[in-house]
């Protein structure tokens, strides 16, 4: 029996069984174009580290690979030298346009959405998913502007990040945040096993890395540029740990100073695999005989 | 006097006329000082079209009117020439007006006999009332507010002209609360606000009944055969129109402002700028506010209710939802009435340069701002706002002159104490 | 609400008032003009900015590469001018066009001389425009690149064949690009403005009396924004910025900086008005220089004629401006159609970023140079100032105490107390007897000035049969019209023998005709500030101090009356075309007078300007009222 | 024996797939691509039961089909203008943004209800915003969508089943393609799927992704229906030098068929070398086929895209003209139209319609208008003239429309007079919204969807829409109809409404109590205080707060 037990407990090491992301760009117009550059970044990183599009949701508040001002349609290049298209061939935007409003965000993370919605708009996550929400666009302390229309504010967040823990939608969350003040917007959280890494100290402006002169608009912003090189060079498999990515973008590269905040999680980053958030990476053991697990996961269904 | 009264009556229906000839009426026409979505003639015509084409005018959000006002201007289209109509009406006002101000002295010193000695100068005089007529009805027709709704063919003069009607009845025929009643039911059935008119025609009867029974014992009267009418009016018109729709398209539109079209009052800004979930609080409070006067009113001007009556309509022409220069006009032209009051009044200057320059500016700051593009909308609402407030000013005033010349004629003019010191009047 | 309630309050500010009259109006009618004349001194003032972020200028960089195309197109349209000499070579812009598979239409229309001449006689016009359809996006935005058709026979300097050159090449460089979010439309317009309205009409479908214009074959969608070329076939030196529009207009402001930029980043040199920015900042010399560049300015918004094409896109609520090629002698860097290609490019690439139609920047302005702008908010101030002159003026007067109840004179000393209740409403009647006496004045000047306005409709048609050419039947008929109105004091008197004199109440009258004057002022300010301030710069002084019956009063009212106001603009005109030799200028003046009075006719009339309708219907009666008080007499004061 | 054994294996097959490409070189130089996939399947809608297994037809979009009671859906997806004037007819017309039109099941109980859940679903499926077509702008036409498949009259007759709407600010792209070819048979990896590369697609001058599904008649007599699914994709591309090539376009060569279709091919409209040859085809076409549909005779080059690619050989398309080809003016098509907004200034607006009809005969033409709620139509202003002349409609349909509840819908069945131009024209009032009301980028404008022109026309002219009964385009060449439907999409419109000043809220606020109160104010001290003489001899401290009462009043 112990044996049993023990097995269970490594099976779920890393303590989680799915990963989910929930990728947002709260910024629409053409010269905002950078924004949706970083969003879409770090879509194509989690896809290729494995989670699949049905894990994640993505928001995009303006469409920039088909704006008739993009002289390269259906490309969203984060680079100059447009090695990327970070756009891809078969992307999924689950919200887009002026779906993209405070009220759905929150809606989403929580779970409160309307029966008629679809899966694919759903976040179904269970107290086993490591989330990653990464959102991108313009801030200022305390606040992150949807559409220049409306703002969620951190306070907000931080609530709503509760209601999730309370309503066991999370087992570990990691918060990453590109804007202007960005670090303002983890303050408030009280929830547990949240990491969060902001690009910008309070008081601080997030800057964006490039312009592309063909687009003549700035293609993406310092920290996700940087943050995007460090997860280009990791393998499905990598090794890579939370610790090495919480230090990407030194004050040199970014300007701005990288915020991080790690209290309310209580694992040691350095000894948390990177792709416990960007990837979904399960360690299958082949088992000889069979095992007889107890229900686990029966409380997942609520969030349905 | 009489002469140049009809001199003046045919000169307002000639200026009126020759103006009909310019094309200011079409510029008029979609003002939206002069005309609101309820009182718009060419909302009017747009009703009838959908009639003509068998589609109900209130299945659709554009037509505000009641059912019967509507077949009436049918029957006025029937007479080609709509200027001569109009004027008529003008001059069917004014007529009204004149025979009302015969029984002026009457109402204004009902206790002559307990006034205080040497006021003789603040006593109306009989040549003060014999040139009274002569200035209402100058006032009236050359008043430039009239004339923009007759030119814009507003329907708000026919509701103007159902509460002229109404106050001739109330002051002609002193015992007959049936018809007044009824004129303040076919009135409010236009443009509901009236209605609050039951109260100083109650402390009419009350008055000139020389207090024979209990105020309240006058109210529950003219309430009820009030209800009665209104009720009556509400049935015909959902016999012509087979449905309660209507109720919603006219007294909905009117209660709940859900057109923020501009206007000359502080609904529009106030409701496009209003937070969503204070919406309906705010309604209920700025709809209170259009009546509320009533009550304190009623209590301090027991001993007036003409006064009363006028303070009522001006407060409503203030601070209803869809106020315009037809409602203005009304006030303006009555305004001649308290004559002897203005002695009294302390903003009279002030107000009169509010009211030109914002009659002036709000024309071109609109200008500006719909079809030049380069001004926004608080110049607009700013110039709307400063009426608002010229507007209450005055109706302030009027009503301080007025209290301040009845104390003056119960307590003499010169205000000595008791030492013989002259002093000052002070409210406490 | 406080103050004007408090009746120990308003006595103190009323009794002040009235004491330092005279010092408070001289002071704030020079601090007013003075300080308005002063922002034009850099420190005084902001400078540009963009406020729009869409327009990214100068972000993106320029692609194009068909210089060689440019200078053939130019060359070949000299050679067609050459060949089809007086005619222009319509035919062959209009194949130009098709070649490069754009959808190009011929418009027709016809305008209708509106004076004298039989309504039937019409003259008949036609306009060339293209349309490159925005590859990707449902033609629902469109943005206009003009250039007027001028005939061969102008001063070269005039030329606009660079500008067809210039947009022949652009729009080849154009077609081949993907990345277009509007339509954009190439306008070619005979006439200058008179095509281009008629283009509008058609385009908006909006009717006009004497452009009669037929419906255009093909459309796109609303018009965001618009750029009127006049470029010389030569190479030029600097290009200059043209902004004012119908009746005072301008261009969002930063369409201007817009502009402004892009020819920084081509170092290209940029005027306005022809007026180089000084390049040291806060001396002297640099504030001279500020100040004639605002004043050229002002001149120009204050007449009100579009100094372009872009003038007319105003009225639809487009954001539109001329850059005009200029050549000097001793110029340091020549820009030939390439140069001026990549900065219409350049500009043309911001303009297609725009997501909104511009609403962030300022529309109304003045510009000192290209560095700087005062704001509404910097000019009102010293404007007020200066209207505040008359209001000052009017408190002097008893009406005021009339107005104000005797609620305030019961304050006042014991002594005056009994008297004055006694005539309290003795002064009541006055006061409406005052009005009263004055109704004919005013009626009388309101006649005048409808005559003023409708007058010349009639004059014309008079003027055809005598075969007088119309400007001077016109300069006649208003002269004339004028002088009658001079002497309208002296027809009362044929009914009063015993006063040479008006009976009425001339500090009401004044009174009044301060109030008319100040708020005339005020409303001509919100849409034309230039015209508001040089008319409030003449009149004010006058109006505030004249009195009655001095010969003094009369003089300075006849130097400010609107006649001499034209005459001494048309001086200024004059002079300002170099004319300084005095004979010269005096000719060139009347010729001027004539030639400006007709000319705002026919804009009136074919284009909706108003200066002529100001002037002749709201300054003029506003002059007549302050005319009649010198004929008042001063005996009957209330 | 082996045709026997094949017509054997096609009948048992309970479905069928077609895959066709259309390619049409325009008279503006402009190149037309239509791709076709048609999947047949036999089984009929009213058994929701027999929706178990599915072969080639796309279980995703089965279920939607049972769970919503749909009869027939018919979405577009489009990027780009459609203009008739230079490009003739397209294969399905379709309007810039997104376009639903549903004909529901009759045995359907809430239709209003299942419409919100059907477009939620549609959306997640499809990646679009069709969640936006919500009561606001959604209509039920009376005339001028019929249902396409088979249809009893009486219930055809009837407009309760039907629901449309469309959202003309509706952007297409990748992440629209991605679902739409998840629905084909064999997705991108063989076959026409092949040539879909987004980064060709979306750089075309028109792209519009059509999805239809309908009953269709199984069989000749028609005793038992089949659903038809037909997924097209248009493209019109510019090729600056007018040579063009597969390679080119798409940016890859054909290098295989799909095995599950029955039929690939590829067509090429050769008619315009007809009198005399203007470009050449590389490779040889496997057959010329001369087609006669009615009054206009076409020819096609005919490719087997199985034949072609057989034995590993790559297929690609090229044509050559032998000489750049000079634009001259272009023939009108039989019927077309021109639309747009009238009049200037955030007050008032007119739209006006110019419909052409080039034909020598008069025509009865329907003209369906929706109009969002905050353009206020003034049903009075309505005006249909031709040459000046008045023109009396037929039939009008107007439903107008509800402040935030509706919008206004018209319907207009009219006669077009041969050769002649007729002028449709109306007002509206733009209406003040609340400030909550307008979307983040308020001063870019709203959009007014296309007007629908709907016709039969007597003549086939540039007419290429397959016949009713079945949307392989091969089966238009043997259609002997006399008759053409034609449905015909106007250009959508931009209008600016007046703006509020987003910034000021509070401030308006509180500006609009204070005047408020100040009247409350004054009125309620007149109304509660009486007048007295003032005693100086009384103490300072009165006084002032006497006068403290005064600044209040």
């Amino acid at each position: 029996m112990y044996y049993l037990q023990e097995k269970i407990g490594e099976f779920f090491k890393s303590g989680h069984t799915n990963n989910w992301a929930v990728l947002v760009d709260t910024s629409r117009f053409w010269f905002n174009y950078r924004h949706v550059a970083n969003v879409l970044s770090i879509y194509r990183s989690v896809k290729r580290l494995g989670i699949p599009d049905s894990h994640i949701i993505l928001m995009v508040a303006d469409d920039m690979a088909c704006n008739p001002r993009n002289p390269r349609p259906a490309t969203v290049f984060n680079n100059v030298n447009q090695h990327i298209n970070v756009y891809g061939d078969d992307v999924e935007v689950d919200y887009r346009g002026y779906e993209v409003t405070v009220e759905n965000f929150i809606r989403v993370l929580t779970g409160r959405l309307p029966p008629s919605t679809p899966r694919s708009k759903r976040l179904l996550s269970d107290e086993r998913s490591n989330i990653l929400v990464y959102m991108t666009g313009h801030g200022g302390d305390g606040f992150l502007k949807f559409q220049d229309a409306e703002e969620v504010s951190n306070v907000e967040l931080a609530d709503a990040f509760e209601q999730m823990w309370q309503k066991r939608r999370y087992h570990e969350l990691f918060f990453m945040v590109d804007t202007c003040q960005a670090q303002s917007m983890f303050q408030k959280f009280y929830s547990p096993n949240i990491l969060a890494v902001a690009s910008s100290h309070v008081g601080e402006d997030s800057l964006s890395h490039h312009v592309d002169p063909a687009l003549g608009v700035y293609v993406i912003d310092r920290y996700t540029f940087y943050a995007l090189e460090f997860l280009e060079k990791a393998k499905p498999g990598s090794k890579k740990t939370m610790g090495k990515f919480l230090k990407v973008c030194p004050k040199h590269q970014c300007i701005s100073t990288v915020a991080v905040r790690t209290d309310l999680f209580n694992r040691n980053p350095d000894q948390v695999l990177l792709t416990d958030f960007f990837g979904s990476v399960r360690n299958v053991e082949i088992l000889s005989h069979s095992v007889l697990l107890p229900n686990i996961t029966s409380k997942s269904s609520h969030c349905r | 006097m009489a002469v140049s009264v009809v001199f003046c009556i045919i000169a307002g229906v000639i200026c009126r006329l020759a103006l009909f000839q310019t094309d200011l009426p079409i510029w008029l026409e979609t003002k939206n000082e002069v005309v609101t979505p309820i009182t718009a003639w060419e909302r009017v015509e747009e009703g009838l079209a959908l009639k003509k084409s068998m589609v109900s005018p209130y299945t659709g959000d554009v037509f505000h009117e009641v059912q019967p006002i509507n077949s009436l201007i049918h029957l006025i289209l029937f007479l080609k020439e709509l200027s001569d109509f109009r004027t008529f009406l003008v001059l069917l006002k004014t007529i009204f007006t004149y025979s009302r101000l015969k029984s002026t002295p009457k109402m204004l010193h009902l206790d002559v006999k307990k006034y205080s000695v040497n006021v003789e100068d603040v006593l109306l005089k009989s040549k003060d009332l014999r040139s009274l007529p002569l200035i209402v009805v100058a006032v009236h027709v050359f008043n430039p507010y009239s004339i923009s709704i007759c030119l814009a063919k507003s329907t708000a003069v026919l509701s103007n002209l159902s509460i002229f009607i109404f106050i001739i009845r109330n002051i002609y025929k002193l015992d007959n609360l049936l018809l007044t009643t009824l004129f303040i039911a076919v009135s409010t059935y236009q443009s509901f606000y009236p209605f609050i008119f039951c109260l100083p025609v109650a402390s009419y009867f009350y008055h000139v009944s020389f207090h024979s029974a209990a105020i309240i014992k006058h109210y529950i009267p003219s309430f009820g055969l009030f209800l009665f009418w209104f009720m009556l009016l509400l049935g015909i018109s959902y016999s012509i129109e087979g449905s309660w729709t209507f109720l919603y398209s006219t007294y909905g539109f009117i209660l709940n402002v859900p057109d923020l079209s501009p206007n000359v009052g502080v609904f529009w800004y106030f409701f496009t700028e209003m937070f969503e979930h204070f919406r309906v609080f705010f309604i209920c409070i700025f709809q209170i506010n259009s009546v509320i006067y009533s009550i304190p009113l009623a209590v301090k001007l027991k001993r007036s209710p003409v006064f009363f009556l006028y303070m009522m309509i001006f407060i409503t022409s203030i601070f209803k939802s869809y106020p315009s220069y037809g409602d203005i006009g009304l006030c303006l032209s009555l305004l001649p009435l308290w004559k002897h009051t203005f002695s009294y009044m302390r903003n009279l200057f002030v107000v009169t340069c509010m009211y030109i320059v914002c009659t002036v500016f709000a024309p071109i700051l609109y200008h500006l701002w719909i079809y030049a593009g380069s001004a926004n909308a608080n110049f607009y609402f700013a110039i709307t706002l400063a009426f608002s407030a010229a507007q209450i000013f005055l109706v302030t005033d009027l009503l301080f002159a007025f209290l301040r010349r009845e104390y003056d004629l119960y307590h003499g003019t010169n205000h000595k104490l008791e030492n013989g010191k002259t002093t000052q009047v002070v409210l406490e | 609400m406080g103050v004007l309630s408090d009746p120990k309050q308003r006595q103190k500010i009323i009794k002040a008032v009235t004491k330092y009259n005279k010092l408070l109006c001289v002071i704030l009618y020079l601090g007013g003009v003075f300080g308005f004349l002063a922002l034009a001194f850099e420190p005084f003032h902001a400078g540009t900015y963009f406020s729009e972020n869409a327009l990214l200028p100068g972000l993106v960089e320029n692609e194009f590469r068909l210089d060689s195309e440019a200078r053939s197109y130019n060359e070949e349209l000299h050679k067609e001018i050459k060949k089809s000499d007086k005619t222009l070579p319509k035919d062959w812009m209009f194949k130009q066009f098709q070649n490069l598979g754009l959808d190009t239409y011929y418009h027709n229309f016809s305008l209708h001389y509106p004076f004298g001449m039989p309504r039937d006689k019409a003259i008949p016009g036609q306009n060339i425009y293209s349309i490159l359809r925005a590859k990707r996006a449902s033609s629902t935005e469109a943005v206009v690149m003009s250039v007027p058709l001028r005939h061969p026979g102008v001063m070269p300097n005039e030329q606009t064949s660079g500008g067809i050159a210039v947009m022949l090449a652009l729009a080849k460089h154009f077609r081949k690009q993907t990345y277009w979010a509007k339509d954009i439309v190439f306008v070619l317009t005979e006439f200058d403005e008179i095509g281009m309205q008629a283009w509008l009409d058609g385009y908006h479908q909006t009717k006009s009396d004497y452009i009669i214009s037929e419906d255009l074959p093909g459309r796109s969608g609303p018009i965001q924004a618009a750029i009127n070329l006049e470029i010389p076939g030569e190479a030029v030196t600097s290009y200059n910025i043209k902004l004012e529009g119908l009746n005072g207009q301008l261009p969002n402001l930063d369409l201007c900086n817009l502009v402004v930029r892009l020819c920084r980043k081509e170092r290209a040199k940029v005027t306005l008005n022809k007026q180089v920015d000084s390049y040291e900042r806060e001396s002297w010399d640099s504030y001279k220089q500020s100040v004639t560049t605002m004043m050229y300015m002002m001149w120009n918004q204050a007449s009100g004629t579009p100094t372009g094409n872009h003038g007319l896109f105003h009225r639809y609520h487009i954001e539109a401006l001329t850059i005009q090629g200029t050549q000097e002698e001793k110029p340091y860097k020549t820009l030939g159609v390439e140069q001026t290609s990549r900065l219409v490019e350049g500009i043309f690439r911001s303009l297609n970023n725009l997501l909104e139609r511009f609403h962030q920047s300022f529309f109304f302005y003045i510009l000192p140079s290209t560095r700087g702008y005062i704001s509404i908010g910097l000019y009102m101030p010293p404007f007020g100032a200066m209207i505040a002159a008359c209001l000052i003026k009017i408190s002097l007067f008893q009406a005021i105490a009339l107005w104000i109840s005797r609620y305030e004179e019961e304050e006042e000393d014991k002594e005056t107390e009994d008297k004055q209740s006694d005539d309290e409403s003795q002064k009541v009647t006055d006061a409406v007897s005052g009005i009263v006496s004055i109704i004919p004045v005013i009626a009388i000047s309101m006649l005048m000035a409808s005559l003023a306005y409708t007058g010349p409709k009639l004059l014309t048609n008079v003027s055809h049969p005598f075969r007088l050419r119309p400007e001077d039947s016109l300069m006649f008929g208003l002269l004339a019209l004028f002088c009658a109105s001079v002497a309208f004091p002296k027809m009362f008197n044929k009914k009063k023998p015993d006063h040479a004199v008006l009976h009425l109440d001339w500090k009401l009258l004044k009174c009044i005709a301060l109030i008319v004057q100040s708020l005339t002022l005020f409303s001509i300010a919100l849409m034309n500030i230039s015209l508001a301030f040089f008319i409030g710069v003449a009149m004010v002084p006058v109006t505030t101090l004249i009195v009655p019956t001095t010969s003094r009063s009369l003089l300075l009212l006849l130097l400010v009356s609107p006649a001499s106001l034209v005459f001494i603009s048309s001086i200024i005109a004059a002079w300002l075309d170099q004319h300084n030799d005095i004979s010269q200028l005096l000719y060139m003046t009347w010729g001027n007078m004539k030639h400006c009075i007709f000319m705002k006719l026919l804009d009136l009339y074919l284009f909706g300007n108003w200066t002529y309708t100001v002037m002749s219907f709201v300054i003029f009666p506003c002059w007549l009222l302050f005319w009649a008080i010198p004929n008042c007499n001063t005996d009957i004061d209330v | 024996m082996i045709s026997t054994l094949l017509g054997e294996s096609v009948a048992i097959l309970v479905d069928s797939h077609v895959e066709e490409l259309l390619i049409k070189p325009l008279p503006s130089g402009h190149v037309y691509f239509h791709f076709q996939f048609t999947t047949k399947w036999d089984e009929s809608l009213d058994q929701p039961d027999s929706f178990k297994h599915y072969g080639l037809f796309p279980k995703s979009l089965g279920d939607v089909l049972t769970t919503y009671k749909v009869q027939e859906l018919h979405l577009s997806q489009t990027q780009g203008l459609w203009h008739h004037d230079k490009w003739g007819y397209p294969v399905t017309s379709a309007p810039p943004g997104a376009e639903l039109w549903v004909w529901f099941q009759p045995t359907i109980t809430n239709i209003d209800e299942t419409w919100s859940e059907l477009v939620n679903a549609l959306s997640g499926h499809f990646c679009s915003s069709l969640n936006f077509l919500d009561s606001k702008s959604t209509v039920a036409p009376r005339w001028s969508f019929r249902p396409h498949g088979v249809a009893s009259e009486g219930y055809s007759s009837f407009s309760r089943f039907i629901r449309y709407g469309a959202l003309p600010r509706e952007i297409v792209c990748t992440e629209n393609l991605t679902p739409w070819k998840k629905l084909l048979p064999c997705n991108t990896k063989v076959g026409l799927g092949s040539l879909f590369k987004a980064i060709k697609l979306y750089d075309a001058n028109y792209h519009s992704l059509g999805l239809h599904v309908r009953p269709v008649c199984r069989n000749s007599e028609c005793k038992e229906t089949s659903i038809e699914l037909s997924q097209s994709l248009s493209v019109v591309f510019d090729p600056v030098t007018s040579n063009w090539s597969l390679k080119k376009i798409f940016g890859d060569f054909l290098s295989s068929r799909c095995p599950l279709t029955t039929s690939s091919k590829i067509f090429v409209d050769i008619t315009s070398n007809l009198p005399d040859p203007i470009f050449t085809l590389s490779p040889e076409a496997d057959s010329i086929k001369t087609v006669k549909r009615g009054d206009d005779t076409r020819q096609y080059a005919v490719y087997d895209i199985g034949l072609q690619t057989a034995n590993g050989r790559v297929f690609n398309i090229a044509s050559r003209y032998d000489k750049p080809l000079e634009y001259t003016d272009i023939v009108k098509p039989p019927v077309s139209a021109q639309r747009f907004i009238t009049g200037y200034g955030l007050e008032k607006g007119g739209v006006t319609s110019l419909i052409y009809n080039n034909l020598d005969s008069n025509l009865t033409v329907i003209y369906m208008e929706t109009l969002p709620w905050f353009t206020r139509f003034f049903y009075k202003s309505l005006t249909l003239s031709n040459q000046g002349t008045l023109v009396q409609p037929y039939k009008i349909n107007y439903i107008p429309g509800k402040d935030r509840g509706r919008p206004y819908h018209l319907e207009i069945v009219f006669r077009l007079r041969a050769n002649s131009v007729t002028k449709i024209s109306y007002d509206f009032e733009r209406a003040f919204l609340k400030w909550t009301e307008y979307p983040p980028d308020a001063n870019h404008g709203f959009y007014i969807g296309s007007a629908i022109l709907s016709t039969v026309l007597p003549t086939s002219v540039n007419y290429t829409t397959p016949p009713q009964y079945s949307t392989v385009l091969e089966n238009s060449f043997k259609d002997d109809s006399e008759s053409y439907f034609l449905r015909l999409h106007t250009e959508t419109l931009l209008v600016s409404l007046p703006t509020p000043d987003f910034s000021m809220p509070y401030n308006v606020i509180c500006l609009a109590c204070t005047v408020v109160a100040i009247a409350f104010g004054s009125i309620h001290n007149l109304t509660t205080r009486r007048f007295t003489l003032l005693d100086p001899s009384k103490k300072k401290g009165i006084l002032a707060k006497i006068k403290g009462l005064f600044k209040r009043s």
